[in-house]
C-alpha cells in the first residue's frame, strides 16, 4: 500500500446503467487504488453485480466513463478487458461444467499466456499450463481435487475453483463477486485467509455480504443503494455511519466484532 | 450366363413409390406373359430403390453392373437420377433402357448406342399440347409450371408450338411450394383465354383441387401435361373431367397387346389401373426381348442386340413406332380426357390423335449416325 | 386494387394455416424445449385420419372431429411410450429419434393405406364462393380456414400467457425438477400439453388437407416452413408464432405475386421469370437470415415475451 | 405429544457410481425446527434432495406424515406437504415474478392461515416493487427472496431451507430469522440448513450434524452451545 | 479415462481401420467390385461427417446446413471439369477455398446466433445455396452436372483406378482424423471446447469466444469441401439434390449415431448408417419400418452412440 501514489488503478466516473424504468447504476463515481482492498458492499438489488459487469464489460453503461490503469476501457469488450488485467469471479457460479478442475484452470492460464491460435501441439501436455494450474488449484486448497470433473465438485468448491479460474490470468485488479457465498464456516475462514494473503499481491474489488469477512479485510468500503454511493471510508467509519446501518447493516454489526 | 439378368432401377420407397411400384408391377406382368424366359432362359430381375436421389441411383447402377452383373439395366424415373447413373452403364457397356426419364441430353449430346428410350423426349408432349390448342383455336395462353429443369422444358414445350400468345409465364417453387391461389389469382386477372400447367404427381391434385375451388373453372379452360394419370385421378376425381392433356400412350388405345396389358393389369392388380409409366416399362421388357431372342440368348453379342434393338421390333402397347438415331421413339401424341367409364369410375380416355410420328427436336444434336 | 386485396387474403390465409402447424411446434419446442421433427408426420396422420374417417362417417363436420381426437390420442400415446424419455436431452438426440419417426410414419402409412395418398373431397357448402368485398370472390373453405385460426391463436395465447396451467408449463420448461419440487405432475402436464402439439399439427393437417393433398411426406417441406417461422417469431412464443406467419404468408404470396412483374421493370422479360421464381423461392430463407442477423434470438424472444 | 412429521432412516444415496450418503438417518417432529449441520460436500444437499425424491435414495426409509415416500415421484411427495428452498435458489428465470409465485400457490384448503401473495408482499417488499420483472434480471438475493415466497406459496406442512440466507443483506438476514421464528411460533415444522450456527443454536430446536454421508451427532441447542469441541470438529469453528 | 488402451473400444476402431485398409485386398481376391464401390463412398461421407462432429461434437455448434459443402466442393470440381479444367491440382484447391469462403461468409453471420437459432440459420443458407445451384441453368440446373473426366493429377494418380480413388479417399478420410484429433487437443480446440461448455466464463477470461468458433467453422466446411471433391469424383456428377436438408439431417444422423464428440464415432457411425441402409433396403423396401425405431431405440437407450456404447461395455 506504500506505493499508492493517490493514482488510482480503476477510476469509475459518472456511470449509469438503467434496465427499463430502474437505475440499476445511478452516476456512480468510484476510485479503487493500487494494492488495495475495496469492498462494495449494499442491500440485495443495489446494484453491485451490474457495477461489477460493467467494469469487466459483460455489460455497456448507458453512460460515464471507466478508466483503468491510465487507460480509458468504456468501450473496449469484455475478452480485451480481461487481458489488460482485469479478471472477475461470478456471483453465481460459472465454470466449465464438463471439464476438470484443472482444465478450467489451464485454460485461464493459456489466455494469459496468449497464443490461443495454435492447432497443432497438445494442451494438456504443456508443462508451464498445468504446473501454474495445478499451482493456482493449490492456493485455494484444491490441490487434490484437480482432477474432479467440476459438475462433481460440490458447491462450496467449485466457489474455490471460481477464484482459482480468476487467478489463473494472473490479474491486475481481481474482481470478486460474493466469493464466501456458499462457503461453509471453515471454507469462509479459508478464503479469508486466502484473501489476506493475495491482497499482498493484487488489487482486490470485493462484493459480499458477510461483514465478518468485510471488517477483516477491507482497507476501504464503499456503500451503495439504489445504485449511488451513499458512503465510502475505512471500515470503521462505515460501521459506525448512521445512514448505513438504516439501510443494511441493522444494529447488530456496529457492536458485535466477531460475530 | 445361363440366365438373363436384368437390373431395374426405380423409387420405392418414399412419397413417389406409388410410380415406381406400377412400373415394377407391368415390368412383372410383362415377365409373365413371355412365361418369363428369353431367348429360351430364364429371366432374373433384380429391382433396386433409387429413392429419388440422383448419388443412390448411381450407387444402386453400380452395384447392379458391379456386382450382379445384369445385361440390361432399365427403369429410371427422373431425369437427374438418370443423369447420374447414365455414364456408368455407358462405360461398361450395359444397354440401359429408359422407361421413362427423357431429358433432352440424353436425345441430344448425351445419346449413345447402349440406351434406348421407350418413353418419350420431355418437350415432345407439351409439344402435341400446344398443337392441340391451335387446333382448337385457342388465343391465349397463361402458362404455370414449377420451376426446375423439367417445368421449364415443359413450358418451352408448349411456347415451341403454340402460335397463340403468351400472355403470363408463372414458375412456383419446387418441390416445397404448395399453395398456388397467387398465381390462380394471377391468372384469373391476366384475362387469357385458357390456363396450361405441368404439375406432377400431388402437386397436380393440389393443382386441380385448388383451380375448382376458386371457382374459375368454368371460365377458364385448363390444359395439362403430366398432371392427370391414373395415379393422381382418383385424388383429383371430378376435378379432372373436362380437363385435356397429350400422352403417347393411353390405356385404350386400339391394340390387341395394349387390350391384353391393360385387362391382365387389372386382373393381376385388383383396385389398380396401368399407368404410362407402366406401359413403358412393359414395353422396356419386350424390347429387350425382342435383342435376346435375336441372338438367341447369346448377350454377348451387343452389337447385334443393338441393332435389333433399333429397329423397334416388338409389339409395343403404343402401336407401332419408330426409333430415331437417337434411340428416342419417333411416335404419336393423344389427346386424351377424363370421363366415367361403364362402372362408372373415372378414366382417362382417348379423343384424338394430335400428331403422328413426331419426333424430338434435339435429334441433330446427337453425334450417332 | 381488387387484386391486391385478394392476393393479401391469399398471403394471409397461407399465413393463418402455416401458424396452425407453427403453434402446436412453437408448444412443444419452445416451452417444453423439445424438437420434434415429427411434427410433421403428426400433421400427416391428421390429414390421413380426417380422410379416412370423413369417408366412413360420411360427414365431413363428424370425420373432422374424429381426426382431431385421434391425433391427440397418437400424440399422447408417442409421448408416453418413447418421447417423453427424451426431455432434457441434447436437442440431437431428439432430432435423430423423431427423425427416426418421420421415417416410420411414412412408412407405416405407406403400408396401411398405400402410396398412393387420399383425398378429402369439402362438402358442398365450403365450396361457394363468397363475396367478401364487391367484386372479389373468395373460397368459402378458406376463409373458414382464417377463422379456425384466428380462434386457436387467441385460445392459445390465453391459455399459455394467461392461466396458472401456462405458467406452469413455461416453469417447467426452463427447471423441471423444480416444478416437481411445487407439487405439480409435470410429467402428465408435459404429456397433455404434447397432445394439444399434436393435435394441432392434426388440425393443420386435416384443414389443409381438402385444399392441398393427403400424401406421404406431405409434412416434410411445410415442416421447414414451420421451423422458419418459428424461429423468425421467437421460439416459445405464441404471438411471435403468429406474427412471423403471418408475415411469410405475405412476403410468400405477394412476391411470387408481384416480384415478376417488378422484376420486369428492371430486367428483360425473359431473365425477369426466370429469375423471380429463383428469388423468391430464397425469399422465406433470406427474410429468416435477416431477422436472425439482426436480431438473434427472433422477433420476440421468449424470455422477455 | 409431537408427532413425528419426517422420519429419515440408513438413507444411502448415490450420483452414478460415487456414493454420498451412507445410511443417515434424521427425525422431524410436528412444529419443531430442525437444523442439519456439516461442512461444505458432506451430503446436506443430498440429504434434502433424497427426501424430495429429485435424487432417489438407494435403501433406507423416508416417511413423512406417516407415508412411506422412498421411490415416490418428487412431486407427490411435494404434494404431500413439503415446501422447498433449493440450494442455488432456482427461481423459474422466464417467468415474472409475480408468476413465480402464482405458479407455486396450492394446497391452501389444508392450512389454517394460507400464505397470500400479499403476505408475500409484506414480507418482502422488495418483490412486489419487481412484481413484473422477469425473474433472470433479479439480483442474486432478490432471487432468493423469491425462492422463500414461492416454497412458502405452497403451504407446507414442513418447510425445507437450502442455505435459504445465502447472499442476502444483513438486515434481510435478521429479517428472515425473525421470519422463521415467527413461523415456528405459528407451528411452522422446519428443515434448516445454513452456516450461521449462532443464529441457528438461538433458533433451532434440534440438531444434526452430518460427515461425510452419516449422522455424527445430534442434540438440542443447549448441547450444542455446551460443547465447542464439537463445532471445532465437525463445523471447524 | 485411465482405463487401459485395450478396451472393447479400441478394438473396434483398431478393427475397422485395419478393415478399411485391407477392403481392395478383399475385393481383388473375390473379385467382389462393388463392395470397394460401397466403402469409397462410404469413407467420403464418413470424412464429411468427421468434418461435421468438428463442430458439432466439440465447438457445440449444431449446423444443419452441412451438405452445402458437399455442394460447393463438387460444384467446383464440376464447374471447373466442364469449363475444361481438368487438373485436380487446380479443381481441388479450388473447391477448398471456395468452401473456407462460405463457411467464413455464413459463419460470421450465423454465429450472431445461438442454439436452434444457430441450427435455423445454418439452414437457411444452406438452403439458398440448393435454390442458387438449381438455378445454374448452364450447369444443368437441377437436372445437374455430369462430370465426363475425374481431376488428373498429371499422372501421380489416377482417380478412374478404382483402388486408388479408394486408397486416396481411405488416406483423406485418415489425414482428416488425424488432423481434428491434433487440433481437438491443442490450445485451439481447448479454447473451442471451453466456449462450447461456457462461454460467459470464456469471456470473462480473455476468449473473443466467436472468433475461435469461426476458425474453428471454417476448418470444418473446408474438410467437408474435400469430402464434396472427392464425391463429385466418385459420383462423376454433381446436383443440387445432394445439398437438400435432408442430406445434412442424414450427416448429423450419422455423426449422433455413431458417437458425437469422440474421434472415430461419425466413422463408425456412417458405416454403420450406409450399410443398414443399403441391407435393409435389400431386404425390404419397407426398411424405414425397421431404420426408424431402431434410431429412435439408439437414442433412447444407447446414449453417446455406438461409441458410448462400446465405451461403457469397456468400462465394465
Ligand atoms: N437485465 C436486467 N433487466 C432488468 N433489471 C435488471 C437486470 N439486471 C439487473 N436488474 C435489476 O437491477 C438491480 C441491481 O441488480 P444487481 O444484480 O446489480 O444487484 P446486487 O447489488 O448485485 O444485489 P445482490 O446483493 O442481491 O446480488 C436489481 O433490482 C435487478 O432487479
Ligand atoms: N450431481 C452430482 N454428481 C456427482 N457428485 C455430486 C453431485 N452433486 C454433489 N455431488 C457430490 O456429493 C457430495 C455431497 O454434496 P452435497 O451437495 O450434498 O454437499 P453439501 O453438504 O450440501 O455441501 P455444500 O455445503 O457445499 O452445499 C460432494 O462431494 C459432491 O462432490
Ligand atoms: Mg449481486
Ligand atoms: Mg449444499
Amino acid at each position: 500500500m506504500t506505493d499508492s501514489a493517490g493514482v488510482p488503478l480503476l477510476r469509475v466516473e459518472n456511470l449509469i446503467r438503467s434496465f427499463g424504468g430502474i437505475k440499476a447504476t445511478d452516476n456512480l463515481s468510484l476510485d479503487v487504488l493500487p494494492g488495495e482492498l475495496h469492498a462494495i458492499i449494499g442491500p440485495n438489488g443495489a446494484g453491485k453485480t451490474t457495477l461489477i459487469s460493467q467494469l469487466t464489460g459483460q455489460l455497456m453503461p448507458n453512460s460515464g466513463a471507466i478508466h483503468f490503469a491510465g487507460r480509458d476501457v468504456t468501450a473496449v469488450p469484455a475478452y480485451q478487458r480481461s487481458r489488460l488485467g482485469l479478471a472477475r469471479s461470478f456471483q453465481i457460479t460459472s465454470l466449465l461444467r464438463d471439464f476438470t478442475a484443472i482444465d478450467n484452470v489451464a485454460i485461464a492460464a493459456q489466455a494469459h499466456d496468449g497464443h490461443s491460435f495454435r492447432f497443432w501441439g497438445a494442451a494438456r501436455k504443456e508443462k508451464h499450463l498445468r504446473d501454474a494450474a495445478q499451482a493456482a488449484l493449490t492456493r485455494v486448497g484444491l490441490g487434490q481435487r484437480a482432477n474432479v470433473l467440476v459438475s462433481e465438485l460440490s458447491h462450496g468448491e467449485q466457489r474455490e475453483l471460481e477464484l482459482a479460474v480468476a487467478l489463473a490470468t494472473k490479474p491486475q485488479l481481481l474482481l470478486l463477486d460474493e466469493p464466501m457465498a456458499g462457503l461453509g464456516v471453515t471454507e469462509s475462514a479459508r478464503m479469508v485467509a486466502l484473501l489476506k494473503e493475495l491482497r499482498k499481491e493484487v488489487t482486490i474489488v470485493l462484493v459480499e455480504h458477510d461483514m465478518e469477512a468485510v471488517f477483516a479485510l477491507a482497507d476501504r468500503i464503499t456503500v451503495l443503494v439504489y445504485g449511488r454511493v451513499i458512503a465510502s471510508g475505512d471500515p470503521d467509519a462505515i460501521r459506525n455511519n448512521e445512514e448505513v446501518k438504516r439501510a443494511y447493516l441493522g444494529d447488530q454489526h456496529a457492536v458485535t466484532r466477531h460475530g | 450366363g445361363d440366365t438373363i439378368k436384368i437390373g431395374f432401377v426405380s423409387t420405392f420407397s418414399g412419397p413417389t413409390a406409388v410410380i415406381g411400384n406400377d412400373m415394377r408391377n407391368s415390368f412383372e406382368l410383362a415377365l409373365d406373359h413371355l412365361g418369363r424366359k428369353m431367348g429360351g432362359k430364364p429371366v432374373e430381375v433384380i429391382y433396386e430403390d433409387d429413392g429419388q436421389k440422383p448419388d443412390v441411383g448411381k450407387q444402386k447402377t453400380e452395384k447392379l453392373i458391379q456386382s450382379d452383373k445384369v445385361d440390361f439395366i432399365a427403369g429410371y424415373i427422373w431425369s437427374n437420377v438418370l443423369l447420374a447413373s447414365l455414364k456408368t452403364a455407358v462405360d461398361s457397356k450395359t444397354f440401359l433402357i429408359s422407361a421413362n426419364a427423357g431429358p433432352s441430353q440424353l436425345a441430344g449430346e448425351l445419346c449413345s448406342p447402349y440406351v434406348f428410350s421407350t418413353s418419350w423426349q420431355n418437350d415432345q408432349t407439351p409439344q402435341a399440347v400446344g398443337t392441340y390448342m391451335n387446333q382448337k383455336g385457342v388465343k391465349s395462353v397463361f402458362l404455370i409450371g414449377p420451376n426446375y429443369a423439367a417445368g421449364k422444358d415443359m413450358l418451352a414445350g408448349v411456347k415451341s408450338t403454340f402460335k397463340g400468345q403468351v400472355v403470363g409465364e408463372e414458375y412456383t417453387v419446387w418441390p416445397s411450394q404448395l399453395d398456388f391461389s397467387a398465381e390462380l389469382t394471377k391468372a384469373k386477372n391476366s384475362k387469357a383465354e385458357s390456363i396450361f400447367v405441368f404439375y406432377p404427381g400431388a402437386a397436380g391434385v393440389q393443382f386441380l383441387n385448388q383451380y375448382a375451388q376458386a371457382g374459375i373453372k368454368g371460365q377458364i379452360p385448363l390444359y395439362t401435361a403430366f398432371t392427370i394419370d391414373e395415379l393422381s385421378l382418383p385424388l383429383q376425381k371430378d376435378n379432372a373431367i373436362g380437363v385435356p392433356g397429350a400422352q403417347q400412350w393411353v390405356n385404350d388405345l386400339p391394340n390387341a397387346e395394349n387390350k391384353k396389358f391393360v385387362e391382365d393389369y387389372r386382373k393381376k392388380y385388383t383396385g389398380l389401373r396401368p399407368t404410362f409409366y407402366g406401359a413403358q416399362s412393359y414395353d422396356a421388357v419386350n424390347l429387350i426381348n425382342s435383342a435376346v431372342v435375336a441372338v438367341k440368348g447369346d448377350t454377348s453379342k451387343k452389337d447385334e442386340m443393338k441393332a435389333e434393338m433399333e429397329k423397334a421390333n416388338f409389339k409395343s402397347v403404343r402401336g407401332p413406332f419408330k426409333y430415331g438415331k437417337n434411340h428416342i421413339p419417333v411416335q404419336n401424341f393423344y389427346l386424351q380426357d377424363v370421363v366415367k367409364d361403364a362402372d362408372g369410375q373415372l378414366s382417362l380416355k382417348t379423343v384424338a390423335t394430335i400428331v403422328k410420328d413426331d419426333q424430338d427436336r434435339f435429334v441433330d444434336k446427337c453425334p450417332m449416325k | 386494387m381488387l387484386v391486391l386485396v385478394e392476393q393479401s387474403l391469399n398471403g394471409l390465409q397461407f399465413g393463418l394455416l402455416l401458424f396452425l402447424l407453427a403453434a402446436g411446434l412453437t408448444l412443444v419446442f419452445g416451452i417444453m424445449d423439445f424438437v420434434n421433427l415429427a411434427h410433421g408426420s403428426l400433421y400427416m396422420m391428421g390429414a390421413y385420419f380426417a380422410a379416412t374417417f370423413v369417408a366412413w362417417t360420411n360427414s365431413f363436420v363428424l370425420g373432422i372431429l374424429m381426426a382431431l381426437g385421434a391425433t391427440l390420442l397418437l400424440g399422447i400415446a408417442l409421448e408416453f411410450i418413447a418421447l417423453r424419455h427424451l426431455y432434457g436431452r441434447d436437442h440431437l438426440d431428439q432430432v435423430l429419434a423423431t427423425f427416426g419417426l418421420i421415417l416410420f410414419f411414412n412408412d407405416a402409412v405407406r403400408l396401411i393405406w398405400g402410396p398412393a395418398g387420399l383425398s378429402l373431397p369439402l362438402p358442398s357448402w365450403l365450396t361457394v364462393p363468397v363475396q367478401i368485398v364487391p367484386g372479389v370472390f373468395y373460397p368459402a373453405y378458406r376463409l373458414s380456414i382464417i377463422v379456425v385460426a384466428l380462434a386457436v391463436a387467441a385460445m392459445l395465447y390465453l391459455v399459455v400467457m394467461r392461466t396458472r396451467i401456462g405458467m406452469l408449463i413455461r416453469a417447467g420448461a426452463s427447471n423441471r425438477e423444480m416444478i416437481g419440487a411445487l407439487g405439480i405432475n409435470i410429467k402428465l402436464l408435459f404429456t397433455l400439453v404434447f397432445g394439444l402439439g399434436a393435435a394441432l399439427a392434426g388440425l393443420a393437417g386435416l384443414m389443409q388437407a381438402p385444399i392441398l393433398t393427403v400424401q406421404i411426406g406431405m409434412g416434410e417441406n411445410i415442416l421447414i416452413l414451420a421451423f422458419v417461422i418459428i424461429v423468425i417469431g421467437g421460439i416459445g412464443s405464441i404471438r411471435g408464432a403468429f406474427l412471423a406467419a403471418i408475415f411469410v404468408g405475405m412476403i410468400d404470396t405477394l412476391g411470387r405475386a408481384f416480384l415478376p412483374d417488378l422484376l420486369r421493370t428492371v430486367l428483360s422479360s425473359a431473365a425477369a421469370s426466370t429469375a423471380a421464381p429463383a428469388l423468391s423461392s430464397m425469399l422465406i430463407y433470406l427474410l429468416m437470415a435477416i431477422v436472425l442477423v439482426v436480431r438473434p434470438e427472433g422477433l420476440f424472444p421468449a424470455a422477455k415475451r | 405429544m409431537a408427532e413425528t412429521l419426517l422420519e429419515i432412516d440408513g438413507v444411502e444415496t448415490c450420483y452414478g457410481l460415487s456414493q454420498v450418503l451412507f445410511g443417515l438417518s434424521l427425525k422431524v417432529q410436528s412444529g419443531e425446527m430442525v437444523a442439519l449441520m456439516g461442512r461444505n460436500g458432506m451430503g446436506k444437499t443430498t440429504t434434502i434432495r433424497s427426501i424430495m425424491g429429485m435424487t432417489g435414495a438407494r435403501a433406507g426409509t423416508i416417511r413423512f406424515a406417516g407415508e412411506q415416500v422412498r421411490s415416490l415421484p418428487s412431486y407427490k411427495i411435494a404434494k404431500l406437504g413439503i415446501g422447498l428452498v433449493p440450494e442455488g435458489r432456482q427461481i423459474f428465470p422466464n417467468l415474472t415474478v409475480y408468476e413465480n409465485l402464482v405458479a407455486a400457490s396450492g394446497n391452501r384448503q389444508g392450512a389454517s392461515d394460507p400464505w397470500t401473495i400479499e403476505k408475500i408482499h409484506a414480507l418482502f417488499p422488495r418483490l412486489a416493487e419487481r412484481g413484473n420483472n422477469m425473474g433472470v434480471t433479479l439480483s442474486g438475493g432478490e432471487q432468493q427472496m423469491l425462492a422463500i415466497g414461492r416454497a412458502l406459496m405452497t403451504n407446507p406442512k414442513l418447510l425445507i431451507l437450502d442455505e435459504a440466507t445465502e447472499g442476502l443483506a444483513p438486515l434481510i438476514r435478521e429479517e428472515i430469522w425473525n421470519c422463521l421464528s415467527m413461523l415456528k411460533g405459528r407451528g411452522q415444522s422446519v428443515l434448516v440448513i445454513d452456516k450461521n450456527v449462532a443464529n441457528l443454536s438461538r433458533i433451532a430446536d434440534r440438531h444434526y450434524i452430518i460427515e461425510r454421508g452419516r449422522t455424527v451427532w445430534t442434540g438440542t441447542s443447549e448441547q450444542l452451545i455446551a460443547e465447542p469441541d464439537l463445532q471445532h470438529r465437525y463445523l471447524g469453528i | 479415462m485411465k482405463s487401459s488402451t485395450i478396451n472393447a473400444r479400441n478394438v473396434v476402431v483398431a478393427l475397422v481401420a485395419l478393415g478399411l485398409t485391407l477392403l481392395p485386398v478383399y475385393s481383388a481376391l473375390t473379385g467382389n467390385i462393388f463392395i470397394l464401390t460401397l466403402f469409397t463412398r462410404i469413407i467420403i461421407f464418413a470424412l464429411a461427417a468427421a468434418s461435421l462432429n468438428l463442430i458439432m461434437g466439440y465447438g457445440g455448434m449444431m449446423s444443419f446446413g452441412h451438405a452445402a459443402y458437399l455442394g460447393i466442393g463438387g460444384y467446383a470440381v464440376g464447374i471447373l471439369a466442364f469449363e475444361g479444367i481438368g487438373s485436380g491440382f487446380i479443381q481441388w484447391p479450388v473447391a477448398l477455398a471456395a468452401s473456407a469462403l462460405y463457411a467464413l461468409v455464413i459463419g460470421a453471420l450465423s454465429l450472431r446466433t445461438r442454439g436452434v437459432y444457430f441450427i435455423m440459420i445454418t439452414l437457411a443458407f444452406a438452403q439458398m445455396a440448393y435454390y442458387v445451384t438449381s438455378g445454374l441453368s448452364r450447369y444443368g440446373g437441377d437436372d445437374g452436372l455430369t462430370i465426363y473426366k475425374r481431376s488428373t493429377f498429371g499422372g501421380l494418380i489416377d482417380l478412374s483406378n478404382r483402388t486408388q480413388f479408394y486408397y486416396l479417399c481411405l488416406a483423406c478420410l485418415f489425414g482428416g482424423i488425424y488432423l481434428i484429433w491434433r487440433i481437438v487437443n491443442s490450445r485451439f480446440g481447448m479454447v473451442v471446447q471451453g466456449v462450447r461448455s461456457n462461454e460467459q466464463r470464456m469471456q470473462a477470461i480473455g476468449y473473443h469466444a466467436n472468433r475461435y468458433r469461426l476458425v474453428c467453422f471454417v476448418i470444418s466446411g473446408t474438410i467437408c469441401g474435400l469430402a464434396g471433391a472427392l464425391l463429385a469424383n466418385n459420383t462423376d456428377f454433381v446436383s443440387p439434390a445432394g445439398m437438400y436438408w435432408t442430406r445434412s439431417g442424414e450427416l448429423m444422423v450419422m455423426v449422433v449415431f455413431g458417437g458425437m464428440g469422440s474421434l472415430f464415432g461419425p466413422v463408425i457411425g456412417t458405416i454403420v448408417f450406409l450399410l443398414l441402409e443399403e441391407l435393409l433396403s435389400q431386404f425390404t423396401e419397407y426398411w424405414a419400418l425397421i431404420m426408424g425405431p431402431l434410431l429412435l431405440l439408439i437414442v433412447l437407450f444407447a446414449r453417446g452412440g455406438i461409441m458410448g456404447v462400446l465405451g461403457r461395455l469397456s468400462r465394465d
